[in-house]
């Protein structure tokens, strides 16, 4: 047996597997997962992203602790707030998160150029868009999905859910739909006003003005020029979080009262067409500079 | 030379996505001028001049300003084409007053118009028409001098001239009579008081003073740009 | 067989021809692409990909059909653009492992060969800086190693010694001819710099007004034109005359003299001798890229709209 | 225009400049002239070339040391911008400008008379449209970068000075803008600074070089003759034979060669004396009835000279 040999430290040509399209679209999601938490990236990009989520935890948290702690069942069901009303104490942490994951998921690709790459990729437009706007979605779930069901979970574990397996199934299929209803709008139009720039500053600031202006042009339309009360559908502030308390059978708050559900689902359908559809054809637009 | 320079600051500054961003501002304006006017209050002169002067005077001219003053030299300074007007024979204090009259130029219809709209539509009457002509005359020139200089002597300048709106003359300024003092904010404010006769806040400076020291202002940072020009080096 | 043909290759953007029935065959190595500005280069690259498809024409890479087959086309491809894209607060090997990914590595494979293509680019400890705190070379070493890490089997480079010192475009220009024959990938490297494509590169194909003027390995490009190419430290004149003495043709070149009419080079070397002439240079003429690029007629079109 | 003619002509002088910033020595103790005709700036990226080009026209201050220009500081004396042309590296430009009025802004504010028509001539000149109605905007890089070269010529300046004037530019706007510059080398009292990183053009604009590495001058002059002063590395040189070995024999004997390698189709030569082996190869060859069909240096190119000077 020889005892020395030199190994060719040259280069190795790879005969693995090849995972094609499929696995392009899984690796750029996990990859703009990790951007927008801010992970493999310095300290500081990490505070806002896990700062705003953990807010969106803080008050389930806070009522799963105290359903625990107070033995006194009818104190807990009178005081703690319904799946419904629980988005209203998170609304600011959700419209902060919202602000911050669209554009740092689409706009960094594009000011750096990175995007050329990508399309010299087996990933295509469409594929990568659809891989960054589910992106987008699952985190903002994050925010908007799971405090509802650690709340759902720890409730019914010690016992103070719905009984018989049904409701709890029902329930668990309404906190779903909620989340998702307000994962899905948010997602959208800050997907859409990302599309619109490649400086994530402007896409954060976009997508706040478009949140604040639909309240106060919709608030001075009914208000002040008198337009119907539906119109308030379209503010993207309350609107979403009326829609979810409807999907949990709860009375909404006064100044929807006389809005019909119909008006809600369809400004959400709206919001969410008009985002995609505005990414959709900036990405198909877009010159890449080469 | 200065007019060279003007034009040559005025088309590149004037871009679409800025007007139209800082329009959209403007009309939020307008909208709620509108509001009042329409509702049924009773004192509008109180309520157009609390429009102005708080949104107006002390949210929509400043950014305006910023937004334009920072980037009449600060662009150039950040994407390098200050240089085609730097390595030129022309007097410092000539690039700085062309650029300045540019970003005016902008400034001044981007403001008042939508003001003066706002005042107007808010049934304030002649008194708040005129004043918010002038405090916003005031405001658009001190504000757009300050940010000019801002612009060319930090980078990132909108941060700090967002910085200097919304922190120094929205919390530090109120503490009291001195710290106002160095705020543009309470002079214009003055002088929209001046005009209405509605009492505002830390609105105790008469016209002459109210008028004078933005002036001041405008000309001590216009010199103070020409300076900075004239020793920095040139990216 | 080639790695890319292209038959009559013709691509339209709105008013302007971009491609005008451009016709070629790429083989193994090292290849350069060369065009003037606005000949259809670019968008010769861009069909390559299978990024836009051509209005008529055939195009085959690595023997598929990049209209149809674009991603499997493009992950057998590496592609190193022109211009600064890359994030810089991402660390280079975390990017170049993501890239790999992205072309169909699983993660394991793509991390390790990450590492690897750095090492083969000459980058060391520096692959865990983030990319913006590197040097334009180690930027663009970046990019090479992004190229290779999928290990494909065609890489297009596209400007690659931009930007980089004399130093570094040598150790640049080095690799790249490292990567077309140790590594066995070939190249098309597209540069402006004809010296640099003339040193590295085995065959070339220059493009003009969307069409392929002339295409072919380097030798038979730059076939030899005869005439010989002298040089003297002083006493340039004196020999001219002799050698007209010698009944052969002479115009001089700058410090040169260009001498035709040579059949045994014996002749020059007398001369030279009997003149005691300093002798600095004596040389068969060839045709250089750049007098094959100028004759072929390449004038790209006065920029019509784009 | 007359100016203040330096005693021998001298149009640029440094006079032992140093430029920090913070406490990063860009540039160390730089003293040198700058005569007229064409003169390459080269050194490695982040060796200080483009702080000495700063220097240069008066965009940057030297923190010791003082820069004179045709007898004036660029930084003091406002007239002399007027003078001096400058084609900068990076590729900002008035965006929505066209090409003309881009660089009739520059001819007025550079004081020409008739800028419009200045103008037109001045891109005329690059061979770019002075009609295209186009903004410089939607131009290619190459034709950007010769607007640029327009700009810097419109008042035909006693000093221009060009950073990588070829970047962006295809083979044959190369070709041209070298003849080009060439050409504006030539007229009495200007003096022309090119820098760039593509040897064998610079080679082409001249050989009068200024190499500047780790902030300090390396070495100035022909190139040529530094590469003579260099006797610590020999020339290499190749010789194509069909008797190599004899030949190699010939020249070790004749002591014109330290060391020989035969290559294939001939030799490859190391010599310190190079003046006595240009003299004596043909001799030698001829004397012993040998082939000589090649005489070529391989490392007396200016890419050899640089990597000597600076390579690691």
């Amino acid at each position: 047996m020889t005892d020395a040999r030199i190994l060719d430290r040259g280069y190795r040509p790879y005969d693995g597997p090849r995972l094609g399209p499929a696995g392009a679209v899984r690796s750029l999601a996990r990859h703009t997962a990790q951007r927008v938490m801010g992970l493999k990236r310095p300290a500081a990009a990490k505070i806002l992203p896990f700062l705003s989520a953990a807010i969106a935890y803080v008050p389930a948290i806070v009522f799963v602790g105290i359903a625990a702690l107070v033995p006194d069942e009818r104190l807990t069901t009178e005081f703690l707030p319904t799946y419904g009303e629980y988005y209203a104490f998170v609304a600011s942490a959700l419209v902060i998160f919202t602000a911050l994951v669209a554009p740092e998921a689409l706009c960094p690709d594009r000011r750096t150029g990175l995007f050329g790459l990508y399309l010299a990729s087996p990933l295509t437009r469409t594929t990568y868009l659809v891989a960054k706007a589910g992106t987008v979605l699952a985190l903002l779930l994050v925010a908007t999905l799971g405090p509802p069901l650690l709340m759902l979970v720890a409730n019914v574990l010690q016992g103070l859910g719905p009984d018989s397996p049904a409701d709890v199934a029902l329930l668990f299929g309404r906190v779903v739909l909620a989340g998702l209803e307000l994962g899905v709008v948010y997602a959208a139009v800050s997907i859409g006003v990302s599309s619109l720039t490649d400086r994530k500053a402007l896409a954060s600031a976009g997508t706040l003005l478009v949140l604040v202006l639909s309240g106060v042009v919709s608030s001075v339309l009914v208000e002040a020029i008198g337009a119907p009360d539906w119109v308030l559908a379209f503010n993207l502030g309350p609107a979403p979080t009326e829609l979810a308390q409807r999907i949990h059978g709860e009375p909404g708050s006064v100044e929807y009262a006389d809005v019909a559900t119909a008006a809600l689902v369809g400004t959400w359908l709206g919001w969410t067409a008009l985002g995609l559809g505005v990414a959709g054809w900036r990405y198909r637009i877009t010159k890449v500079v080469r | 030379m200065l007019a060279t320079v003007y034009r040559l600051t005025l088309r590149t500054q004037a871009r679409i996505g800025r007007l139209a961003a800082l329009g959209a501002l403007g009309a939020v304006a307008v909208l709620v001028g509108l509001a009042i006017g329409v509702g049924d209050l009773d004192d509008t002169l109180e309520a157009g001049t609390r429009l102005v002067n708080t949104y107006g005077l002390s949210i929509y001219a400043p950014v305006v300003a910023l937004v334009f003053g920072a980037a009449a030299l600060g662009d150039p300074a950040d994407d390098g084409t200050l240089g085609y007007l730097w390595l030129r024979p022309v007097r410092r204090s000539h690039i700085v007053v062309g650029a300045y009259g540019a970003a005016l130029s902008v400034v001044l219809p981007l403001t008042l118009v939508p003001l003066v709209v706002a005042a107007a539509l808010s049934g304030g009457g002649g008194a708040l028409v005129r004043g918010t002509v002038l405090a916003a005359t005031v405001a658009a020139t001190a504000y757009t001098a300050l940010f000019a200089y801002l612009g060319l002597r930090v980078r990132r300048s909108l941060v700090w001239g967002l910085t200097y709106i919304l922190i120094w003359e929205g919390f530090v300024a109120l503490a009291g009579d001195t710290a106002a003092r160095l705020a543009l904010r309470s002079y214009t404010r003055s002088v929209l008081a001046d005009a209405t006769g509605v009492r505002l806040r830390l609105a105790d400076v008469s016209l002459p003073i109210a008028v004078g020291v933005p002036l001041v202002v405008a000309a001590v940072a216009l010199a103070l740009t020409t300076r900075r020009l004239h020793r920095m080096e040139v990216p | 067989m080639p790695v890319v043909v292209a038959e009559g290759v013709v691509k339209r953007f709105g008013a302007t021809t971009a491609l005008a029935g451009a016709t070629c065959e790429i083989g193994r190595g090292v290849t350069g692409l060369v065009g003037a500005n606005g000949a259809g280069k670019t968008t010769l690259l861009g069909l390559l990909l299978g990024l836009s498809a051509p209005d008529a024409g055939r195009l085959e890479v690595l023997g598929l059909d990049p209209r149809h087959a674009g991603p499997q086309v493009r992950a057998l491809v590496g592609y190193s653009p022109e211009h600064r894209s890359l994030p810089p607060d991402v660390r280079a090997n975390d990017l170049v492992a993501h890239l790999a990914e992205v072309h169909g590595l699983p993660r394991r494979a793509a991390v390790a060969r990450a590492s690897d293509a750095l090492y083969q680019v000459g980058l060391g400890e520096e692959r865990f800086r983030a990319i913006g705190t590197m040097s334009t070379g180690q930027t663009q070493r970046v990019k090479l190693a992004a190229a290779l890490a999928h290990d494909p089997r065609l890489v297009l480079l596209d400007e690659p010694t931009d930007g980089l010192d004399p130093v570094q475009r040598d150790e640049m220009l080095m690799l790249i001819r490292r990567i077309g024959t140790e590594f066995g990938i070939d190249v098309v490297l597209s540069s402006h710099v004809l010296d640099e494509v003339e040193r590295i590169c085995d065959a070339a194909v220059i493009v003009g007004e969307g069409r392929v003027l002339a295409a072919g390995p380097l030798d038979a490009l730059r076939s030899t034109v005869g005439g010989w190419l002298v040089e003297v430290a002083g006493g340039s004149d004196r020999l001219a005359t002799a050698l007209v003495a010698r009944d052969l043709t002479v115009t001089p070149d700058g410090r040169r003299l260009l001498v035709e009419g040579v059949d045994d080079p014996a002749v020059l070397r007398d001369v030279l001798a009997d003149l005691g002439l300093e002798v600095v240079r004596l040389q068969r003429r060839r045709l250089s890229l750049e007098d094959v690029f100028l004759e072929s007629g390449v004038y790209g079109p006065v920029e019509g709209p784009a | 225009m007359t100016w203040a003619a330096h005693p021998d002509g001298v149009v640029i002088e440094l006079d032992h400049v140093s430029k920090w910033f913070g406490d990063v020595v860009a540039v160390s103790d730089v003293t040198f002239e700058i005569r007229p005709g064409i003169t390459a700036l080269l050194g490695p990226n982040g060796a200080g070339k483009s702080t000495v080009l700063r220097l240069l026209c008066g965009l940057a201050r030297p923190s010791q040391g003082h820069v004179r220009l045709l007898g004036l500081d660029p930084r003091r004396d406002l007239s002399l911008l007027g003078r001096i042309g400058l084609v900068p590296q990076q590729e900002a430009l008035f965006e929505p400008l066209t090409p003309l009025e881009t660089v009739e802004a520059a001819a007025r504010l550079l004081k020409v008379l008739a800028p419009r028509d200045t103008a037109a001539a001045a891109l005329e000149l690059v061979e770019v449209d002075p009609g295209d109605p186009r903004p410089v905007r939607a131009l290619s890089k190459g034709n950007r970068q010769r607007v640029k070269v327009a700009m810097a010529l419109v008042h035909d300046p006693d000093v221009l000075v060009l950073d990588e004037p070829l970047n962006g530019l295809d083979p044959r706007q190369r070709v041209h803008l070298i003849e080009l510059v060439r050409s504006l080398g030539e007229r009495p009292g200007r003096c022309v600074v090119v820098s760039s990183h593509v040897l064998d053009e610079v080679e082409r604009f001249g050989s009068r070089i200024l190499v500047i590495a780790q902030g300090r001058l390396a070495a100035e002059g022909d190139f040529r003759r530094i590469r003579d002063l260099m006797d610590d590395r020999p020339h290499r040189i190749r010789v194509g034979s069909a008797d190599a070995a004899p030949l190699a024999a010939a020249l070790l004997e004749a002591g014109v060669v330290q060391g020989v390698r035969l290559v294939d189709g001939g030799l490859e030569v190391e010599t310190s004396e190079v003046r006595a082996f240009r003299s004596a190869v043909a001799v030698v060859a001829r004397d012993r009835r040998l082939a000589l069909d090649e005489v070529v240096p391989l490392d007396d190119d200016l890419d050899s000279v640089f990597r000597y000077l600076v390579g690691r």
